[in-house]
């Protein structure tokens, strides 16, 4: 189910230089979305920033009916969110798009995100817990460790600095992890040379891999097909995806990360 | 409320009220239908059809820009043929007026989906003229006044459903162009399309969109697509659809009053999916508070004669 | 910053920027130069001139439209004779290059301004061709090629002053429009002029305007004007003045991307007076941070081969 | 001297139903602003509610560095004022505009304002005290009484609907005021038909008038001439003048109501 509702802002704070950590109360939303589902939301005047702003969910607060997003100032729609006031109700699309594969038969599963593509993962740890591993990339000081280093079962960060945990990509550490033992699934999200990379490794391992996609987006739920991205159908013969109904998850088959 | 007359009467069609949603905006009713009702619509026009399955243009395909957006689609939809027979029936199911949108790069091919069309269950056939015409060298149908008219009287002779030409914005003299049109026999006019336009990305210095250039929609065109539908009201005798920019009530009711019999929502779906319902609410209650008792009394009635 | 160098030249003038004022939304100077300093800019292009003086359209003369405004001014002006006696001495002393905007109805009109003007302290004349030609049915001249051709090459004949052709958008292909007036001998081109709108009051069912229609200019616009710059630059030898909805350096970078060699701020001014500073700082800014040197560099320097 | 500058908002409240009083902190235009001028407003984001809104001063708390402003939504662009809160700034161009013309020579004088017409006068009655006659109309609440109560020598009221003062127009009160004394300038506010009204009195008792007219505005400084209302020139020769930097207040020979 998808619903349009003007949501009241519970908390936004700024959690590191730029990125702000927004919770949303939605008891309905919150009660179906699910990991790697994003929200369209209106950021302005109907006729200013014209478009919704996809943001991914990171993780939901069920106990407190709240979801919880975070995300980075990039433009005059992020700049508008982050003005927000608790307090103040937002115009929330959601949940939508196709969330990560979640299965609780799995063994072991890792979570691999950088930057932003941290945020999508939180939830992933809150449903796997103990069984997941998470590597978090980051340019330089992290966020969101916290939150899911309390609940997966093993947390590894990089920063490109070496302010914090491996100096260099998050990258790195991933041969090892699915050296050590048998891993069901990898969840990806980050910028595109990380995930081609994340890819490649996968490939090399055997091991199979979800990865989350970026697309602009102009209706987010399938309507106007602005959001294409090139993938593979199950023929393997190459087309287009909508990220946004069709994603912006999908498995390492599908994916065409050079086209 | 209840006794405002909403129905109005398009090239033979009888809509229960003047709002449709606008091609390529609404995919196939699937899914703004899993917001509301859209047999509340007066109309859905569908996605741009071709003859031929099209893949359409890479991403990224859509940009922003000051009360618009940018789309370089490039007509990707599944074909006729497949429109024909995996959406259109669980569309009629829903009990909604469809108008087919068709897209071709020569006559012929407008002519065999006019051909396809009639034979089918939508009730009207919107003719797309901003596509490039292949045996022109590639210059839109829709800007010279003698491919207008050729390609509508063929396309006429090719079905019998009422016939909607989609008129270019990007024209010198948008009159010349809609009675071309007319001339060629279409039983309607729909206008306007997306204006032809670009966006640059300072950052990487390069054309936002793949395709380099894209069509413009949304609030900003607004003001164009009025003043052209004013004009072409003004000078032919068959209905018009307005569209361009519409984004709520007012919007729509200026259309009217310029003289459109019926008004497409776009862009505006996609920033609230409900605008449409929206729209056909706030226009009941315009005529409502103003005192008319149909839509059709509020249609070209603008006065233009000097003073307060 | 020191290093960086801004200065462009445009059919001969050297501007110490790429950012001037455009016409009809800087006055004759005056008004702005008790904000700031003028003669900081490249240059300014004084309100639009006919040979004898013209009160303008009826009140009202201006609409807002989602990030845009309507004008229906209608040239407004004391006429050149009185403009070269009583407002450009002064203009002169404030030692900033002053470009003359020319308006007639008639070829003749033209080139009776373009002498004028020859013998006097302007640097350069804009020629805005967007202006109704009486002898060939109040078409505005600037709509047909072989009309903007004709246009430029007598006026061109009659003064010496560099002469930039000013195109107006409401045509069918701009870059056919641009070779004419190369052709006819423009030393530049300037573009867009504002684009044929109009506006409904829907409390009053009468047009916002006295005037029925006006022209569309402010950010709204930005998206055509920027597909047009691209598209002529592409096409032509001579440089280009880029205008449409400039209002911060963003977008005059954009538009220098796109390849025109100055830009020019309208609507921008009227909501903020010092725009023109704000965006050649801007423009000195983006120069420093992405490692140019020249202004020059950047001019038409974006790339358009797929990929990221 | 004209300034544009970011305005602290000091007070923004709703003296009446959709009509707001907001007080603005700025002490070089406090000190120079006068009665009849105009500030002209960005009301919201550039490229939004694009053009800048103009509202007249109507009086200053020069004790507090503050302008006063008296407004009622129309539209977009006031009702953005309106949903601004004290604390924030605004971005104020001003003072503009040719004021009331004022004489502290005159023995009497007469303020007439119609419905949002009778906030420019306040000003005037802080200049005129005891010496001027306030003559206010209003459809049915009034607003500002008691600010210009307190400063003028006289007040009387009307109101359409008989809620206070007098039932009927503004203009009712008019004749008798010029009979009873000599009056040396009627200033004038208000709606058109009820401003041709004054004039007409006026010039029946052979009083002279200033008029204050409103026309939507661009620059509001003079340079784009969209503000043009019909005018008489000394020679009595019909043209245009611009209301931002002519006016907005005008001489009863200078104006054409009909134009
Ligand atoms: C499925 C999905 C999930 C996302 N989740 C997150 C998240 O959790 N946290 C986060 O910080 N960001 C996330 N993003 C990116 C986020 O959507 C953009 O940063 C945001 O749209 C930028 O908007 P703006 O107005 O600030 O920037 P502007 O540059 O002003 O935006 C202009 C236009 O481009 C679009 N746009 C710009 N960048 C992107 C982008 N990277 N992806 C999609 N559209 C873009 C905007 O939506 C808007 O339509 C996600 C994107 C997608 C597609
Ligand atoms: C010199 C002057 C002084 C004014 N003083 C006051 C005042 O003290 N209090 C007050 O409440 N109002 C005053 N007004 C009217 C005020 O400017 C308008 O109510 C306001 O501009 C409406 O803007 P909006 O965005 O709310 O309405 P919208 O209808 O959305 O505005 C659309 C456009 O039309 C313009 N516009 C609409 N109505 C008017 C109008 N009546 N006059 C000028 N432009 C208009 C707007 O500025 C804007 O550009 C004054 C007008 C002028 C010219
Ligand atoms: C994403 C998108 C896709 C579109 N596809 C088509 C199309 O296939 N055929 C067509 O005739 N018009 C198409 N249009 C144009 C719209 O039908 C409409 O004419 C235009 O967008 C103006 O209306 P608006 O401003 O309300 O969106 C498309 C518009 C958008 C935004
Ligand atoms: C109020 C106003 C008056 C104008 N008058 C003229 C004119 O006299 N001559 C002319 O060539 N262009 C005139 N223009 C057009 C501008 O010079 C410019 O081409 C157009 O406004 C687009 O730029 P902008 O969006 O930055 O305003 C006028 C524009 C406005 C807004
Ligand atoms: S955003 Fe419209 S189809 Fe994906
Ligand atoms: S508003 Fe520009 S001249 Fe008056």
């Amino acid at each position: 189910m998808k619903l349009v509702d003007k949501c009241l802002i519970v908390e936004n704070s700024e959690i590191q230089e730029n990125i702000f950590r927004m919770k949303i109360l939605s008891p309905q939303m919150c009660s179906i979305a699910r990991a790697g589902q994003f929200l369209h939301i209106k950021c302005g005047g109907n006729k200013h920033a014209l478009l919704r702003r996809p943001i991914s969910l990171s993780y939901r607060l069920a106990g407190e009916d709240t979801l919880v997003i975070v995300y980075r100032v990039e433009g005059q729609g992020t700049q508008f969110l982050s003005e927000q006031k608790p307090g103040v109700k937002i115009d929330v699309m959601g949940p939508l798009g196709r969330g990560f594969a979640v299965d609780q038969e799995y063994g072991r599963v890792v979570l691999v995100g950088g930057g932003m593509g941290v945020a999508p993962l939180a939830e992933l740890a809150r449903v796997y817990g103990n069984k997941c591993t998470a590597l978090l990339g980051y340019r330089s000081e992290p966020f969101l460790t916290r939150e899911i280093g309390a609940e997966a079962g093993k947390l590894l960060v990089a920063t490109e600095d070496g302010s914090e945990g491996h100096r260099g990509f998050v990258t790195d550490l991933l041969p090892r992890e699915l050296s050590e033992q048998t891993i069901d699934l990898v969840y990806c999200c980050g910028p595109r040379p990380m995930m081609k990379r994340v890819l490649d490794i996968c490939r090399t391992h055997g091991v199979r891999c979800q990865l989350s996609l970026e697309e602009r987006m102009g209706c987010g739920i399938g309507a106007c097909l602005v959001c294409s991205c090139a993938t593979r159908d199950k023929n393997g013969n190459p087309g287009y995806s909508r990220v946004c109904v069709d994603g912006p998850v999908f498995w390492d088959d599908e994916v065409m990360l050079d086209g | 409320m209840d006794n405002v007359n909403l129905e109005v009467d398009i090239a033979g069609l009888k809509l229960k009220n003047p709002v449709i949603t606008a091609s390529g905006t609404f995919g196939f009713g699937k899914e703004y239908g899993e917001f509301y009702d859209i047999s509340r619509l007066g109309a859905i026009v569908v996605k741009g059809l071709t003859l031929n399955p099209r893949l359409g243009n890479p991403p990224p395909r859509v940009a922003e820009t000051p009360a618009g957006m940018i789309n370089s689609v490039g007509l990707q939809n599944p074909g006729v043929d497949r429109f024909l027979e995996d959406e259109l029936p669980g569309l009629l199911d829903k009990g909604v007026c469809v108008i087919a949108n068709i897209n071709g790069n020569t006559i012929e091919d407008y002519c065999r989906m006019m051909e396809k069309l009639d034979r089918s269950g939508v009730s009207a056939v919107e003719l797309n003229l901003s596509c490039p015409n292949v045996k022109e060298g590639g210059m839109a149908f829709g800007v010279e006044p003698e491919m207008v008219c050729a390609a509508t009287r063929e396309v006429r002779t090719a079905g019998e459903k009422p016939l909607i030409v989609k008129l270019s914005p990007n024209v010198k003299d948008i009159v010349e162009i809609a009675l071309a049109a007319q001339e060629g026999g279409a039983d309607a006019l729909s206008l306007i399309n997306t204006l032809l336009v670009m966006d640059i990305d300072i950052k990487t210095r390069r054309p936002t969109l793949a395709n380099i250039f894209g069509g413009l929609s949304g609030p900003a065109v607004k003001p164009v697509a009025l003043r052209m539908v004013y004009q072409v009201c003004g000078a032919v005798g068959i209905p018009v659809i307005g569209m361009g920019g519409i984004s709520d009530w007012r919007d729509a009711v200026q259309f009217l009053l310029a003289g459109a019999r019926a008004v497409a929502v776009g862009t505006a779906n996609f920033v609230n999916p409900y605008a449409p319902l929206e729209i056909i609410d706030g226009i009941e209650r315009y005529l409502t508070e103003t005192g008319f008792s149909s839509v059709n009394d509020i249609i070209g009635n603008i006065s233009v004669t000097s003073g307060q």
